[in-house]
């Protein structure tokens, strides 16, 4: 039995999955039964974007303590439009188009990198400092308006193959790459390393200050890609289509077991977490109760799960 | 009034209505200043969008010395204590879109009740029977509560509605989908769904995605949601309809304040009408309506006497 | 504090080691286990009043587990505590040992480094509170720094974090000896000179003999036999969880308390033959006025000697990032010594700590090849004996000691040409030194060069050259022929220019 | 004074420099602020922030991170806008439980070793939940006496100088100088060391928590007197701006390294910085990302010291 709970213990993405189907299961019971597979679709499709920016935003994460990423809104209201510009509703731009989103994410985390790095900015602060900026821009770029993808990228991003959405295949070769990243590569291997000590490891001889940079670029990037990915799905861009993201990301990431503290990430927790959340609001919707109630729940359940998993581990 | 100041007080730019709001704005006083009538009308925008911050910048805005004050408030009471102060010192305050119950202030109202009810009241003119969806916006907030309870009280009142499900999109479309998303496969159907505006397209996506027919949805002024809409009625002949306020209110309200601060006589509380858009004159909107914005109403001074002129009656 | 605790000092060791046989502490049937790690069998251990015991073993023999099970921070799997007559089994923790005068520097520091010396008093004594704390605090640390490390010139306001380790492990020590309302009857200190150099050592083992003296106990842990022997009335000697041998000062030589502990006696110290080349590989310039410029050729052994904390260290990370005009030709791998600040990753594995050198070169095609990561961490953890039932285990379960030997195993398994150690051997066995002294002369003799700080003068026996460092600056040169205890010393303390 | 010395105490003067700055800029912009009324309308704001701000430093001086502290604030001010001016007994009650619950979380996260910022997070819901069930829609009104007390003009000086002068000096005496705030930022600095010396972890966190539900509750009732209703989504920001705050004030999110005159320093400078650009005319569009330069601006200065004195 202690064995069984130690197992469990050092799988802290785990309890994500059990919350996550806890919540499906009693969604079944207030629908009576009813679209038990259509709201696992609709999960799929919609975790699918929280998962993809939130892979990023556990890189950073994992980075060290204090590293967050608060400029992932912003990206994906700068990116969309980027990319929506860029495609102009031409079925030929779609490539180019993303590549835009993603560069001017990386952009933006190349810009996050150096107001750290440069000036010793917080990354709270300096994120949350360059998401104004980015809003900004994309405003400026944007001007408010709504433009059509183009009718290929559309039925792309919400295609699916047996029921199972293109988007969501997407997020999990994703969630599976950046899962190799940090088990088999030095990069990965550093970001954990910096996240635990970043003397530690630049005594260790590892390149903290490149990998620190690829982490919050990566991170950018992903929101980028999300943003345009985003704009295809929702029939356009605009502005308010990342505010959701901000703190969606660092619960996800968190509740899927990856350390605040740093140095330690749980790549399959994303998934879990992210269909836990999804699910949550969902459940609660069906449930019918009044939107005070809801909230409540919501952070009373976000609370308990996280409680019953349980938290770090005591060191020695 | 040539040499007089007014400045515009806004809490939020991030999505579309905002920005052609102040864009209307925009537009309107870089005329009205170049035709000498105002000295200088700029507009500022809080990077939060939250009460606390608009009440320092309001109070920033006494200091500043503007004869006028117009606002979207970002709560209808939690400014009353900055726009007290603003009366006290003998600015003039206007709201609009948004507006304060501080007694002090000129009210342009929107009848948010009736914006709700009105839904019901189409619905049941079409003939329709049986469940609706509801999306809300955000939680807390006036406008949304407002809407809502026009909903409520006409469904109520009704025995044909019965709302089966309720979700809330805060307004964006995307975040309308997904809540729809979530919600719809645990719902039985649904013949029509009430909106807030800005979530209609959402709402038609998620059930387009579901595979579920859809149903009448209520439509707001962003330019997807008619062009959807224009789609389906070519395609089917899909009936609905769309009621918003005109970001174009910003004009609105900067006329409103210009003529009191030239002395004319307005009463303090307003209403700017719904702006309506039917089946009739769906094409004739949607050629007014830039690409991917929203439908607006520029007003010009006359527009508003008349439109205050008619209120007096 | 109390000025009985410290009685002046005694030039000359007690003849009659113990006062008395008074029990003090009593531990009966005492054993823990970490899960399948048995790091305490069933052990009695007592200390007597106004005795200073000697403990000793190898890494990861159990002391410092013993240690913690006594001063109430780890619970004993099974067994009965006694101190003072009093049976305190069932119920003992921090607070109680407190109480009852039990107090412990632990082989890990304990400071908090965001905080100054006086604040650091108040965390450990419970009674500092009120109006005129501060000036309470800071008189009591004064007086304890005053009495261990006379001439120590601390500011009792300097934040401990932005001191050097050295000078940190001499606060946390002072800081057992000083007490308010409860008394301080047993200090035990596991390792405490790890990181003091001989001077500060001294003073310490001065202290230890006149609180013995004043009626009171002390604990001291070490893997410095010389300390033991001259501070210890009575040696007790462990090896994986249990006492093997105890017996009072006199029944005790240098080589007994060695073969005891498991290992084979000393060699005898032989004056390296230098396997030095002319090619120079590392070139420091002189850092200004009477400073002497570094220099290090491939294949040579060069020591940096000198008071602790006299710029060896910022030295030795100035080669390491190529800083302050170092130039260095091929890779360069450092041996951190303190462990907890520079050396380990405390979520990873023994086989992550290992590796996190190496892996620029087990990577093959962009991913890291586990196997020969797994492989190659094991082979070296075998070499360096290191003391672990499974490679995979987290870094933290190891004793310090065996911490400290993976640190060597992530330097010496880098293709890294010359290997910088900052007083690496803090904590580790002499078994273990042994066999790593041989391995650092095997491997200069294949050409790699070795720049070793150490504070153990012993070990400066095993360079080609020591530079001796003095504020920062290089004051002396010495060649192999001219290294001796009295020559550094003089080199440390001589008045410079 | 040596060159090294000289940029140390710059960097610890360094929130009270860009306050100055930031306060020098607006005063020749507008003159007119440099006036009783004047500096009472600019700061006034400032009094909830201040509270705020030191609510979430209790919390950064043990590593954690309250990510409800914005919510909670709205929570107060809905109870003090709706059950504490019809009921004032069961709405004093309601408060002292919130109080509680926030020592009730800080025990929870201690006990199950929880990450604080997922545990606020959640707790975010809750308050905001709670918020918006006792008020549906904006209102209620703030009982007479707080808006009274918030409209004061005391002597010498506007309401918003006494305050920050008070909140320094106290939070300056208990964090930085008294034995508990000692014991306070040690479990900040090492929490291991902390628990060796016998301290309760758990002891500490209920406390600290504690004093962080107090501090936002004075906070929400602040915010009231001077809103005069209640709103749930009034401070939801308080949460950012109190961690920028804390930060700008000197302190770090690890090693219990936290300044409580900072703190009340950093919260007058960022509501000061967003005032500024009432007084610069931008362009509407850039008015938003103008914030985010002034932030940096502000950040790169103590960067700059911070170089200089490595440097020198
Ligand atoms: N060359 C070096 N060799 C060894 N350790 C170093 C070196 N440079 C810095 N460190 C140590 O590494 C840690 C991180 O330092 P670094 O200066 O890179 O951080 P930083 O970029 O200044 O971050 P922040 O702006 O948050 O202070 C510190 O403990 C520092 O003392
Ligand atoms: N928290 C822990 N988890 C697992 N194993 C542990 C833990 N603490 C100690 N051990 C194990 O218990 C045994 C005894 O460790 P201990 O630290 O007491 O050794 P030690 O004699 O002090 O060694 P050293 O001289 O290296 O400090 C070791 O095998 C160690 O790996
Ligand atoms: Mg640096
Ligand atoms: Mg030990």
């Amino acid at each position: 039995m202690t064995n069984i709970r130690n197992r469990l213990g050092s799988l802290p993405w785990v309890w994500s999955f059990v919350g996550a189907f806890a919540t499906w299961l009693v969604t079944l019971v207030v629908s009576a039964g009813q679209g038990g597979g259509q709201v696992l679709t609709a999960a799929l499709t919609f975790s699918a974007f929280t998962v993809l920016v939130s892979l990023g935003q556990m890189l950073v994460i994992t980075s060290g303590p204090g590293n967050v990423d608060l400029s992932i809104p912003s990206v994906i209201a700068l990116s969309s439009a980027v990319s929506m510009l860029v495609m102009n509703e031409q079925g030929a731009m779609i490539v180019p188009g993303i590549l835009a989103a993603v560069a001017a994410g990386a952009a933006v985390g190349l810009a996050n990198y150096g107001l750290i790095r440069v000036l010793r900015i917080p990354p709270i602060i300096a994120t949350l400092s360059s998401s104004l900026i980015t809003t900004s821009v994309a405003i400026t770029i944007g001007r408010g308006l709504k433009i059509k993808p183009p009718d290929a990228f559309a039925n792309l991003v919400t295609g699916k193959i047996a029921g199972v959405p293109l988007l969501a295949i997407l997020a999990l070769l994703a969630a599976i790459a950046i899962a190799i990243v940090l088990e088999r590569t030095v990069y990965g291997r550093t970001v954990s390393a910096i996240g635990q000590s970043r003397r530690v490891a630049r005594l260790a001889d590892l390149r903290v200050e490149w990998t620190r940079l690829l982490t919050y670029v990566a991170s950018a990037g992903l929101a980028g890609l999300t943003g345009a990915l985003i704009a295809g799905f929702a029939g356009g861009n605009s502005l308010d289509q990342g505010e959701e993201y901000l703190l969606l990301t660092i619960a996800v990431v968190v509740i899927g077991g990856t350390s605040v503290a740093g140095g330690r990430a749980s790549v399959p927790g994303i998934w879990g977490a992210a269909l836990f959340m999804f699910l949550i609001v969902t459940m609660l919707n069906a449930s019918g109760i009044p939107p005070g109630l809801r909230m409540l729940f919501t952070g009373l359940i976000i609370i308990a799960v996280i409680a019953i998993g349980g938290g770090e581990k005591a060191l020695r | 009034t040539k040499d007089m100041k007014i400045a515009l007080s806004n809490n939020y730019a991030g999505n579309s209505w905002r920005q052609a709001m102040l864009k209307s704005w925009d537009t309107v006083t870089k005329q009205a200043v170049s035709d000498g009538v105002i000295a200088e009308a700029p507009a500022f925008t809080t990077s939060e969008n939250q009460a606390t911050e608009q009440a320092g910048q309001i109070q920033n805005m006494i200091l500043q010395g503007y004869n006028a004050i117009v606002i979207d408030a970002a709560s209808p009471t939690a400014l009353n204590g900055a726009i007290r102060q603003a009366c006290d010192a003998g600015i003039v305050v206007v709201t609009f879109d948004g507006i304060a119950t501080e007694p002090c202030a000129y009210r342009i109202a929107v009848d948010f009740k009736k914006l709700g009810s009105m839904q019901i009241d189409f619905f049941k003119s079409r003939g329709l029977k049986g469940n609706l969806l509801e999306i809300r916006g955000l939680a807390g907030v006036f406008v949304d509560d407002e809407i809502h309870s026009g909903v409520e009280s006409a469904v109520k009142a009704d025995p044909d509605f019965k709302i089966v499900g309720s979700v809330h999109g805060n307004w964006t479309q995307t975040v309308a989908q997904k809540e729809v998303a979530g919600i719809l496969p645990t719902l039985p159907d649904i013949v029509a769904v009430a909106t807030q505006g800005g979530d209609g397209f959402g709402a038609a996506q998620a059930f387009k995605d579901a595979g579920r027919k859809e149903p009448v949805i209520f439509m707001g002024n962003r330019d997807d949601e008619l062009a959807w809409w224009k789609q389906q009625k070519d395609a089917n002949g899909y009936v609905t309809m769309s009621a918003s306020i005109a970001p174009g209110s910003s004009a609105f309200a900067f006329w409103v304040a210009q003529k009191i601060l030239a002395g004319d006589k307005v009463p303090q509380d307003m209403t700017l009408p719904i702006t309506v858009v039917t089946q009739d004159n769906l094409e004739e909107q949607i050629k007014h309506t830039e690409k991917g914005s929203v439908t607006n109403v520029n007003y010009s001074r006359q527009d508003v006497s008349n439109i205050l002129a008619e209120g007096q009656k | 504090m109390n000025p009985g605790s410290l009685a002046p000092a005694e030039r000359t060791r007690p003849a009659a080691p113990a006062r008395g046989s008074e029990v003090f502490v009593d531990l009966r049937g005492v054993s823990r286990n970490f899960g399948a790690v048995q790091a305490l069998r069933p052990i009695d251990f007592q200390v007597l009043r106004g005795e200073c015991l000697g403990l000793v073993g190898h890494n990861g023999a159990g002391k410092s587990t013993l240690m913690n099970v006594l001063s109430g921070t780890l619970n004993a799997s099974a067994g009965t505590i006694t101190v003072n007559g009093a049976d305190l089994s069932g119920r003992y923790d921090v607070r109680v040992a407190h109480h009852a005068g039990v107090r412990c520097v632990f082989q890990e520091l304990s400071l908090c480094p965001n905080l100054t010396i006086a604040e650091n008093a108040r965390i450990a004594h419970p009674a500092l509170r009120g109006i005129g704390w501060r000036k309470r605090a800071a008189a009591l640390m004064q007086g304890a720094l005053d009495q261990v490390f006379p001439g120590h010139g601390f500011g009792m306001g300097d934040v401990v974090g932005e001191m050097p380790i050295g000078r940190r492990q001499m606060v946390e020590i002072a800081r057992a000896f000083t007490e308010t309302e409860d008394e301080a009857r047993l200090v035990i200190l596991d390792e405490p000179t790890s990181s003091l150099d001989q001077g500060a050592a001294d003073q310490l083992i001065a202290a230890a003999r006149r609180f013995a003296a004043g009626g009171r106990s002390t604990v001291v842990i070490s893997h410095k036999i010389n300390e033991i022997l001259a501070v210890a009335d009575r040696v007790v000697v462990m090896k994986d969880g249990t006492i093997i041998d105890d017996r009072p000062r006199a029944a005790w030589t240098r080589d007994s308390i060695v073969e005891a502990m498991g290992h084979a006696a000393e060699r005898i110290r032989t004056t390296r033959v230098t396997t030095a080349t002319a090619d120079t590989v590392v070139e420091v310039p002189s850092s200004g006025s009477g400073s002497l410029a570094f220099r290090a050729a491939k294949g040579e052994i060069v020591g940096l000697a000198g008071l602790a904390g006299h710029g060896q260290t910022d030295t030795l990370l100035a080669i390491q990032s190529r800083a302050g005009g170092a130039k260095v030709s091929g890779e360069v791998a450092l041996v951190p010594g303190d462990r907890v600040v520079d050396g380990v990753f405390p979520l990873w594995s023994i086989e992550r700590n290992i590796s996190a050198r190496w892996l620029p070169d087990l990577t093959q095609g962009g991913l890291i090849r586990l196997g020969s990561e797994r492989r190659k961490a094991q082979e070296w953890g075998a070499r360096l004996a290191l003391k672990t039932p499974d490679i995979r285990d987290p870094i933290l379960s190891l004793s310090g000691g065996n911490q400290q030997k993976a640190l060597f195993a992530r330097a010496l398994g880098s293709p890294a040409t010359v290997i910088l150690m900052d007083d690496p051997m803090r904590g580790v066995d002499i078994g273990t030194k042994q066999d790593v002294y041989a391995m650092i002369a095997k491997e200069a003799d294949m050409g790699r060069t070795f720049l070793w700080y150490t504070t153990e003068m012993d070990e400066l026996y095993y360079c080609d050259r020591v530079y001796v460092f003095h504020y920062g600056r290089i004051v002396k040169e010495l060649v192999a022929a001219e290294i001796s205890e009295d020559a550094v010393l003089r080199a440390s303390f001589e008045e410079h220019a | 004074m040596s060159r090294q010395a000289l940029f140390a105490t710059a960097e610890r003067l360094l929130p009270a420099i860009t306050l100055g700055l930031l306060l020098a800029a607006i005063f020749t912009e507008q003159p007119r602020a440099m006036s009783y009324f004047g500096l009472n309308l600019l700061l006034s704001l400032a009094i909830p922030i201040m509270f705020a701000t030191l609510a979430q430093m209790m919390i950064i001086a043990i590593n954690d991170l309250d990510l409800s502290i914005g919510s909670y604030v709205s929570l107060v001010a809905c109870i003090g806008s709706t059950l504490l001016t019809s009921q004032p007994w069961l709405g004093a009650l309601a408060l002292v439980c919130g109080i509680a619950l926030y020592a009730a979380v800080g025990a929870l996260i201690e006990w199950r070793r929880l990450p604080s910022i997922v545990v606020t997070l959640g707790l975010s819901f809750v308050w905001l939940g709670l918020a918006v069930t006792l008020l549906p829609t904006p209102g209620g009104k703030a009982p007479a006496w707080l808006s009274g007390s918030m409209r004061a003009q005391p002597a010498f000086a506007p309401l918003p100088i006494y305050f920050a002068a008070v909140l320094s000096l106290v939070g300056w005496l208990v964090v930085s100088r008294s034995s508990f705030g000692v014991i306070l930022r040690g479990a900040g600095g090492n929490a291991r060391s902390v628990a060796r010396a016998g301290w309760s972890l758990l002891g500490i966190r209920m406390a600290v928590y504690g004093m962080a539900g107090l501090l936002g509750t004075i906070s929400g009732l602040c915010l009231l007197g001077l809103t005069t209703s209640g709103d749930a989504n009034l401070a939801s920001r308080y949460t950012l701006v109190s961690i920028a705050s804390v930060i700008l004030g000197g302190g770090s999110f690890i090693g219990g390294r936290v300044f409580p005159v900072g703190a009340v320093l950093g919260a007058m400078t960022l509501t000061l910085a967003a005032s500024f650009l009432t007084f610069m005319r931008i362009n509407a569009d850039w008015q938003i990302g103008a914030q985010g330069f002034i932030l940096v601006a502000v950040l790169a200065l103590r960067a700059m010291l911070s170089r200089g004195r490595e440097a020198a």
